[in-house]
């Protein structure tokens, strides 16, 4: 097996056993090394990905990025991310007045923490690479994910300030709307690949993506989760116009730079998710002959969808609360559940023997016709409206 | 299965010492000049007016409700798509009957105009 | 070893925020202890071999309960600030209740045999499915809960809004 | 391998401190979180007995399933009532709430 990072791992081991540790202790020892590995790939990430970010919306919104920072500005302006690091890290850290101080102080733990928590089930190659293949493994993401919802809640309530609070309540609301498509289009995944296991999910896409077999699906959860990560469209709780910069309007110093950290390293982590769900994870050409292009694989798809995720985050405007709302529960919702009901039904009927991309043809047939079906019944509505709302023009001149 | 959770567990251990480390390493490095005036709270340039914790809109409250029972929801419905290759089509339909017998609340909450933004 | 090592970290945080829960006077504080005491039963979950209900546990008690009763205390506010003692006058009877019950329920328990638990040899995730929708199984309880969770959702529903 | 009667003394006092918490809070929601740890006291010794007695059935977990059902009715109908009320009378504290009429 020419696997780079078992060869590694097992050097590592060789290395620890060979200072005269005994077995359990040596197994511990390589968990400890793989959790830090883990924990740092996202942190790392992040660092190259604000800095690109940056470059990123310059460059579209037609602005000067970070492409001179003093002297010391390195290739491309790469030092003011670090520079920033530090600037962050060394910042006053000021507590207002009246704030209630345990939930203020626990709250960016907690969400940084959560932020880094969903990593360890995401497989990075064939095989368990570093992390681990829990058989609950897409579920666990979205019960921590759920549970991130207490950092927003308590930022916001214990901050003493009216702009934290009503942000709060207002990303809640969005939060916990956009989780119930999100479970759905990941219900349907479930259902299709027979495993909750995320290594389990990436080996039933072998012949043919699940972007191709349930685009509808796909659509709704990446919708979904540029919701939960509070990308440009959904964009309530930095609604700088509205709420002063939301639930983390009163922190200042490294307790904000860890909600900015949590929001990229969310971001990237939707991304990640997404490529193992529905592109296939570390599925790709020669994967077979050299394991390593696996790793390789899933963090180009991860780079993808991050690009994918900036360019929406940069060029779209903010929509307004009652938008997003009935947009979720009026649209995204039903759909979902529709989808959920046919697929299962259809997905049955499909006879057990048949290959692979006669089911994924068949499924995609069936997400247009549900597509087409909401289409028709969206514009109808929408027609509907415009009638009355020109009759009561009518009525007015 | 106890193997991968010691994983879990002493991945969570691990993270939670990277933000724990975060915030200690700022706490240690920065500069403590502690002010009245800049511990005021920020309020669009104004003087802090009566308390945060006011009276909020019910209107919230009903969104949590709708999705709580979406929530809950998921806790049938995760064993039941896990199982699916395992189950016959009548088991298949009791399951899309469950969903169903949910969406009927959606629509009833919807008629009701209580998923109107106000 | 461990594992009694590790019921005894997930049984302190159970009943020491428990206890916080029923003894803190700031009720957004107890709403926060509610939540930690969850947790603890999801790690005691995971000990005992159930990881779906860990996360489960985590997933609508923290994830949906809990918001629903942190959005009821923020809704019904000025509790933030409250001075008064957090117990009514029976207090001391409602201990001496709690306490006896536990005594009694001790000395039952203490009665049972010892068990052994078997390997787990299916996934009970596969199984639990199963047995929700088997005719032989609990389909009927399975449809019920749906049941029961719309007429939840609409009696709360009315009850809740503004007219 | 940790004996069921541990579980099972530490569900009891998980329940028994669920207990005196209904029994004592004058807050209204204080009382409903209350409830939420006995039901999770039963929770645990549900899944408890399931995995030392019955892990080859799953009547346990689906029991745990339902209790969870359960909470959430309860928790949902239990606030919209503490809010309804708390909009009509501005207390969510029991003693001044024990009458029915306005």
């Amino acid at each position: 097996m020419g696997d780079a990072i078992v060869n590694v791992s097992a050097w590592i081991e060789g290395l620890l056993l060979g200072t005269g540790l005994s077995e359990p202790w040596v197994s511990f020892i390589m968990t400890v090394i793989s959790a830090f590995v883990i924990a740092f790939i996202p942190v790392v990430i992040v660092i190259f990905l604000v800095w690109g970010y940056r470059k990123a919306s310059a460059r579209m919104q037609g602005r000067l990025g970070p492409n001179s920072s003093g002297t010391w500005a390195g290739p491309g302006g790469i030092v003011q991310t670090f520079a920033d690091a530090i600037k962050m890290l060394t910042k006053e850290d000021i507590r207002p007045a009246g704030v209630d101080v345990i939930p203020y102080n626990i709250a960016p733990i907690l969400i940084f923490f959560i932020a880094l928590v969903v990593w360890a089930v995401i497989p990075f190659g064939p095989g368990t690479v570093i992390g681990v293949d829990l058989n609950i493994g897409i579920f666990y993401i979205m019960a921590f994910s759920s549970a991130a919802l207490f950092g927003v809640l308590m930022a916001g309530w214990s901050s003493n300030n009216k702009y934290a609070t009503v942000s709060a309540f207002r990303s809640v609301a969005l939060l916990i709307s956009y989780e119930i498509p999100q479970l759905l289009s990941v219900l349907v995944v479930v259902m299709v690949a027979g495993s909750m296991s995320m290594q389990d999910i990436v080996g039933a896409q072998r012949s043919v993506m699940y972007l191709i077999a349930l685009p509808l699906p796909a659509v709704i959860f990446l919708i979904a989760s540029l919701a939960e990560v509070n990308a440009r469209p959904f964009e309530l709780l930095e609604a700088e116009s509205e709420l002063v910069a939301g639930y983390q309007t009163e922190y200042s110093g490294m307790k904000f730079g860890m909600y900015y950290l949590a929001e990229f390293i969310n971001s990237v982590a939707v991304g990640a998710i997404f490529s193992t769900l529905f592109l296939g994870g570390w599925q790709g050409p020669f994967v077979d002959a050299a394991p390593i292009l696996g790793t390789v694989w899933i963090f180009a798809k991860i780079t993808l969808m991050t690009m994918l995720w900036m360019f929406i985050q940069i060029t779209l405007p903010r929509l307004r609360i009652d938008q997003i709302l009935n947009f979720n529960w009026k649209f995204l919702v039903p759909l979902a559940l529709a989808n959920l009901c046919v697929i299962s039904i259809v997905n049955k009927l499909i006879n057990a023997q048949a290959s692979d991309w006669t089911r994924a043809g068949i499924l995609l047939l069936t997400n247009i016709a549900i597509a087409l079906v909401a289409w028709t019944l969206v514009a109808l509505g929408g027609r509907q409206k415009r009638r009355q709302y020109e009759a009561e023009l009518e009525v007015v001149a | 299965m106890l193997e991968q959770f010691t994983f879990i567990g002493v991945f969570l251990l691990v993270t939670l010492f990277i933000s724990c480390a975060m915030v200690g390493l700022s706490w240690v490095l920065r500069p403590k000049r502690p002010d009245p005036r800049k511990s005021e709270i920020y309020e669009c340039g104004l003087e802090p007016h009566g308390t945060p914790w006011f009276q909020f809109k019910a209107q919230y409250y009903i969104f949590a409700l709708v999705f709580l029972v979406f929530d809950v929801e998921a806790v049938f419905l995760f064993p039941w798509a896990k199982a699916y290759s395992l189950i016959p089509l009548y088991a298949v339909i009791e399951g899309v009957l469950f969903i169903l017998l949910l969406a009927v609340a959606l629509i009833y909450v919807w008629r009701k105009g209580l998923l109107e933004w106000m | 070893m461990t594992q009694q090592i590790l019921f005894f970290v997930f049984g302190a945080i159970v009943l020491g925020a428990g206890v916080a829960v029923v003894t803190v006077r700031n009720i957004f504080h107890a709403a926060l202890w509610l939540l930690l005491a969850f947790f603890g039963v999801a790690g005691l979950y995971v000990l005992l071999e159930a990881p779906f209900f860990a996360a489960v546990q985590l997933f609508v008690y923290m994830g949906a309960i809990g918001v629903l009763i942190i959005f009821a205390v923020m809704l019904t506010q000025g509790i933030m600030k409250e001075k008064q003692l957090p117990f009514n006058e029976q207090w001391w009877m409602a201990g001496l209740m709690a306490v006896l019950l536990l005594a009694v329920m001790v000395y039952v328990i203490r009665q049972l045999p010892a068990v052994t638990p078997q390997a787990l040899q299916w996934d009970s995730i596969d199984l639990l499915g199963m047995a929700f929708v088997h005719p032989q199984g609990f389909v009927l309880p399975f449809e019920l809960a749906s049941v029961l969770l719309v007429a939840a959702l609409l009696g709360a529903v009315t009850i809740a809004r503004e007219r | 391998m940790v004996p069921l009667q541990w579980y099972l003394i530490l569900a009891a006092a998980l329940f028994c401190v669920g207990l005196y918490g209904l029994l004592a809070r004058r807050n209204a929601i204080a009382v409903l979180m209350s409830i939420e740890l006995m039901l999770n006291a039963v929770s645990v010794n549900l899944i408890a007995f399931w995995r030392y007695t019955e892990s080859n059935t799953v009547t346990g977990q689906v029991f745990a399933a339902f209790v969870y059902v359960v909470a959430a009715a309860e928790v949902a109908v239990g606030l919209a009532i503490i809010i309804a009320i708390w909009r009509t009378k501005n207390t969510v504290v029991l003693e001044e709430i024990d009458l029915l009429k306005g």
